[in-house]
């Protein structure tokens, strides 16, 4: 990537490439719940009504099954809707339009068919919303083969991953973080795309290699810097920004030079892309391993209101730290 | 009757048949013979709601059909061959083997597929319409289901959508009296299921869907208005199921003896040659060469597919992604 | 008026007062502290309704609520310094911290909980009717919510379930005109949202939110209908929110002046002032004596639940698992 | 156990817990598609409603985010709910009631009530249903605290298991397996239960540790005996019968012997119990392994309907000795 360019915050970074692609392909339209004159509940599509019309951007009646299951029709026919999911916990009512449709419809018509919808939606804690209103689960559709999952944290890769994420002609489930709108990040001013599928070295280092996303990426970089300016622990961090396609060779090259691996997600730990991830490392490449990889994942408990627990819930960098401080032990 | 009129009716009974004798095959022969897998729902009491519904459909349109899609793919013309393929799991199918007897689909014909998650379909097909409304295009887009997905969240959900938006789609229910074993009356909590509509400010019917020409009538009309106003409707069919649900009922939750009364007195097929023999529009013996002719066309069709090659199982991943700039990890 | 009339609109007055002062204090001194995190959701206009309704219920009865729940909770007589605690994060919270503003629930008042999912605590509230149903418990269930739960699937597949199965719910939808920006007319294809319920053989009336007496007898005749006959019921009371969606909202989508218009209009805490007081059955004086005691009492729960203590990041998995002979792993 | 019992399927061990617990606790109720005069697509209700009358065991319409969500609502009044999703897949449709606020409704109300609901559903392929109605989505509940999740095998354990489930005070998904309700193991007469949360040695051995549930222990059984008799290893097969909580002492105490690891299941790999297994093991115990371990699982694809691709796609007792051979190799 070229000029660093100015900074812009998380929301403004999908606005952006909302507003790009919608410029670039009459083709992308957008519906979700008070996206239009609201400009969406994060800010992600202020404006975007005004510019593009009712037509184009339209606010959803408080019906996910539908709204994800009309995307999914549309795209059948050569749209590519962007729909909104207010909260990443009621993908669980879009689950069977994302999960059992979108991402099988292709592939039992025998290729007839493509779905090039994209589902976004913010997810995770850390603002007091509660159990119901801040869970992560990118790991269920990392499940479901026939998805594309998505999970940026800079600014300037979720405009790009965004703008990839619309033009693809695969189902994409590209999750944002709500405590993570008014992030600052630099973004160029001119257009750019990232692949999907490619991971993404956010700091060298040669000691071990932490692998985080989303915005518990931050608190991964803070402990990374903490620990070389306090310990003199070099670590190296990648940011998957897909998930899947997870590239697991960026990954294993890092590992090549550490030989030791954390992974710290906000997402639950069982059955969660950090053990997807040592499962594969471990199956074909335990001999890169040169001590017990470690996760650093949320409490297994729903995630409760009040701060204090909430934060003990939560990973941060400390805890991350503390794991590091494990492995390289 | 008319000459054209008789022509039409001839045409369609044809198509009846075709369906009819297509799944007699299924039931008589391929389930003895394990010649398909899982279940396959057979539409045989239904014909002339597909027939009819399916001829007054353009061919600019679109539709989905359900588990039960026989009739509805059968009437829009794919190609028997291939349908009987698919549900031998062959690489001749439609769908190449992927999808088998409840995911028949063909984009050539513009069937954008069945469904067997019982209301996914419904806003499916209100998104598509969505996208021949924002693509400025003619035509419009048909749903087919049975009544039973009339109480899914996800046809409340569409139905509203689709009234809300104005979306050209006809969703027409089946009516067929049962989901699997369970009655209407057991199931839903008022028996004017059309009403449902009313709910929504958009137009429900309910009609009688034994009788071809009037099922085509009232599609017609109906789509017609559609196609004019840019909003949907709902047309509840009455009809009846002869056999069981799928090839495996054992149908212990009807009386005995109710398929065979109502089929006696109703069976669709029947009725179009009640209407053409009675009225000697058409000569008995010209109705036996008709029938014996579809009846060796839907047999060359499935000995033909017979023949045709079991898929790869190296190819057991094709087409599961489109082609993008990336493809998946595996 | 007689006596014993006057005396309850007394006793409901203060309840919306409670309510209102309760509100204003999130709104006026714990937003701007931040002593509350994610979002509250007032009822300020609303009281009428949550009052009105609460007050036609028996003890015997249970109730869900939604996101904005202050209103039914509190006049159901949920402990304000716990309702307080609870959305300062406290363990002296009626969920001990663990719920926050969007989910208050007291098992003690029959208050099953607050669901801030829209449209969940509708199959909810039916399942907790047949339980009482099949128990034998005398009781109903009332479940409140938006207009904007009517769109949902649960909402659809719910109504039926209950209409189907005769169950002793009542379905109280508040009208407020808006689902956060969204304006009625926006989202639901249809304006006479109590026809939803004809769909399912269900009583749907429509019904004026702003005069709590009204409510009141409304609700009376409704429940006491669904405690004789065992049949389910929906009720849309017409209301207004005059404050944002919850304590973030810019109100960007409404004109400037509708809520304040509305407000002078039909707020129906003054409704009951000027019952009172143009009627003089109440003493001018005696009501700024009531308003005060009543902000005291606010207050002083406030100050109580300000000193509550935090609760014990070491006890986080608290409350996760019911005992049973084995516990989870973590 | 005491005596082993005469033969039953699969079906009729759930129907016998089914009966067992409906009639010592009148609280327990059901109701499901076609679970009355029909007796459920699969007979595990069969004449239960001739037996507990109308009231107890209830046709639903298709409305699954209803027959979950009552489930919830009753079993917060205290009714044992045991509730019948025809096919796994359309869980999906129920995820909101069950991962949403049957799992969470206790914590969030700090612990005031309990949610004894089961959630009973069959998965799985192999019998030619496609892709939309033969998942197995074990992984998508294991992944979200507060339920807990039954994936039996054995006519046996399914009846005991199930009625501890039913019993339990916390909600239980119990995951049954569409090609196995005909299955055919002892059951014996008198009542038992089994505790969850604990795993069960199928089969002794000092090789490798070999862990399959569901239909997938019997090809795991088959390899087992198989590498046993014509290549004299010995393997050791080990049903979790819960996934969660699951019980990894007993994996560990197993791998302690053998140091080597497999872990058969039909579902996806990706985001998987088994790769969870995994990540636990490598996590806290890595020294106990000697060799890489490994997965068998589906292919990354939706379940084609044709059968030469469906058994290509699906694991069998060839691919687990495939893998086992590589992992002792
Ligand atoms: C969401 C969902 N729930 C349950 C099923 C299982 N199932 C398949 S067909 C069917 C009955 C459908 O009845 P109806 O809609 O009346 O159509 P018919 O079979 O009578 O044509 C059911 C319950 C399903 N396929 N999808
Ligand atoms: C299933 C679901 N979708 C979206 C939301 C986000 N949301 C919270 S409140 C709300 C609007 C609710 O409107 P209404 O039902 O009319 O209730 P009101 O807020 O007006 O009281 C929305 C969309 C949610 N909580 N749950
Ligand atoms: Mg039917
Ligand atoms: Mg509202």
């Amino acid at each position: 990537m070229s000029d660093q360019g100015r900074e812009v915050v998380f929301a403004q970074a999908i606005r952006t490439a909302l507003r790009e692609e919608m410029k670039r392909d009459e083709s992308v339209i957008l519906w979700g719940q008070d996206i239009g004159v609201y400009g969406g509940v994060y800010g992600a599509t202020t404006g975007l009504q005004r510019e593009f019309g009712k037509e184009r951007v339209r606010d959803a009646p408080i019906s996910e099954m539908a709204i994800a299951g009309l995307a999914v029709g549309s795209a059948i026919l050569g749209m590519r809707p962007v729909v909104e999911i207010m909260y990443a916990d009621f993908l669980m009512h879009a689950s069977d339009a994302i999960a059992n449709q979108a991402a099988k419809w292709r592939y039992m018509s025998g290729g007839q068919f493509k779905v090039p919808a994209v589902f976004r939606s913010p997810g995770g804690g850390g603002s007091g919303y509660a159990a119901q209103h801040s869970q992560n689960i990118e790991a269920w559709f990392c499940h479901i083969p026939g998805l594309k999952v998505v999970c940026p944290c800079m600014p300037r890769d979720a405009r790009a991953l965004l703008k990839t994420a619309i033009r693809d002609d695969n189902p994409v489930v590209f999750l944002e973080h709500k405590s993570h709108y008014t992030h600052r990040g630099p973004m160029p001013k001119e257009e750019e795309t990232l692949p999907l599928g490619k991971a993404d070295v956010k700091r060298q280092g040669s000691d071990v290699t932490l692998v985080s996303w989303s915005r518990t990426l931050l608190w991964a970089l803070e402990a990374a810097e903490r620990l070389q300016d306090e310990e003199g622990v070099s670590v190296e961090v990648i940011d998957p920004l897909t998930l899947r396609p997870l590239d697991l060779d960026c990954i294993l090259e890092s590992l090549g030079k550490t030989g030791r691996l954390v992974i710290a997600h906000e997402s639950h730990a069982f059955c969660g892309v950090g053990g997807e991830i040592i499962a594969q490392i471990a199956e074909n490449h335990l001999d890169l391993l040169k001590a017990p990889p470690k996760r650093v994942c949320a409490v297994p408990c729903p995630l409760p209101y009040s701060e204090p627990l909430e934060k003990a819930a939560l990973p941060d960098a400390d805890n991350i730290a503390a794991a590091i401080r494990k492995v390289v032990g | 009757m008319q000459p054209e009129r008789i022509e039409q009716l001839l045409h369609y009974y044809k198509d009846m048949l075709r369906i009819r004798y297509f799944e007699e095959k299924i039931l008589n022969y391929m389930l003895p013979n394990k010649l398909f897998r899982g279940s396959s729902h057979l539409c045989i009491g239904q014909e002339a709601v597909a027939v009819g519904a399916i001829h007054a459909m353009e061919a600019e349109d679109y539709l989905y059909t359900t588990h039960r899609s026989h009739g509805h793919t059968l009437a829009r013309g794919m190609d028997m061959e291939a349908a009987f393929a698919e549900i031998m799991g062959r690489t001749t199918g439609v769908c190449h083997g992927r999808g088998g007897s409840m995911h028949l689909a063909d984009a050539s014909l513009r069937i954008l597929g069945a469904n067997p998650v019982v209301g996914s379909n419904i806003p499916m097909a209100a998104g598509s319409a969505l996208a021949l409304k924002m693509q400025g295009k003619p035509g419009i887009v048909v749903a087919f289901f049975g009544e039973g997905a009339l109480n899914t969240g996800a046809c409340h959900e569409a139905f509203n959508m689709a009234a809300l938006w104005d979306l050209p789609v006809v969703f027409i229910c089946e009516d067929n009296q049962y989901a699997i074993s369970v009655p209407e009356a057991t199931a839903m909590a008022d028996e004017d299921l059309h009403e449902r509509a009313a709910a929504y400010g958009m137009e429900g019917l309910r009609l009688d869907g034994m009788n071809v020409l009037e099922v085509y009538e009232y599609c017609r009309a109906s789509f017609g208005k559609t196609r004019r106003t840019g909003r949907p409707a709902l047309l509840v069919f009455d009809t009846y199921r002869f056999v069981g649900h799928h090839t495996a009922d054992s149908e212990q939750y009807r009386p005995k003896d109710e398929a065979i009364e109502v089929l006696r007195e109703k069976d669709p097929v029947h009725f179009v040659e009640r209407e053409f023999l009675e009225d000697c529009l058409v000569d008995p013996e010209k109705a036996v060469d008709i029938r014996l002719e579809i009846k060796e066309e839907v047999e060359a069709a499935f000995q033909r597919a017979l023949n045709g090659p079991w898929p790869d199982p190296e190819k057991l991943t094709e087409g599961l992604w489109a082609e993008s700039e990336v493809t998946c990890d595996e």
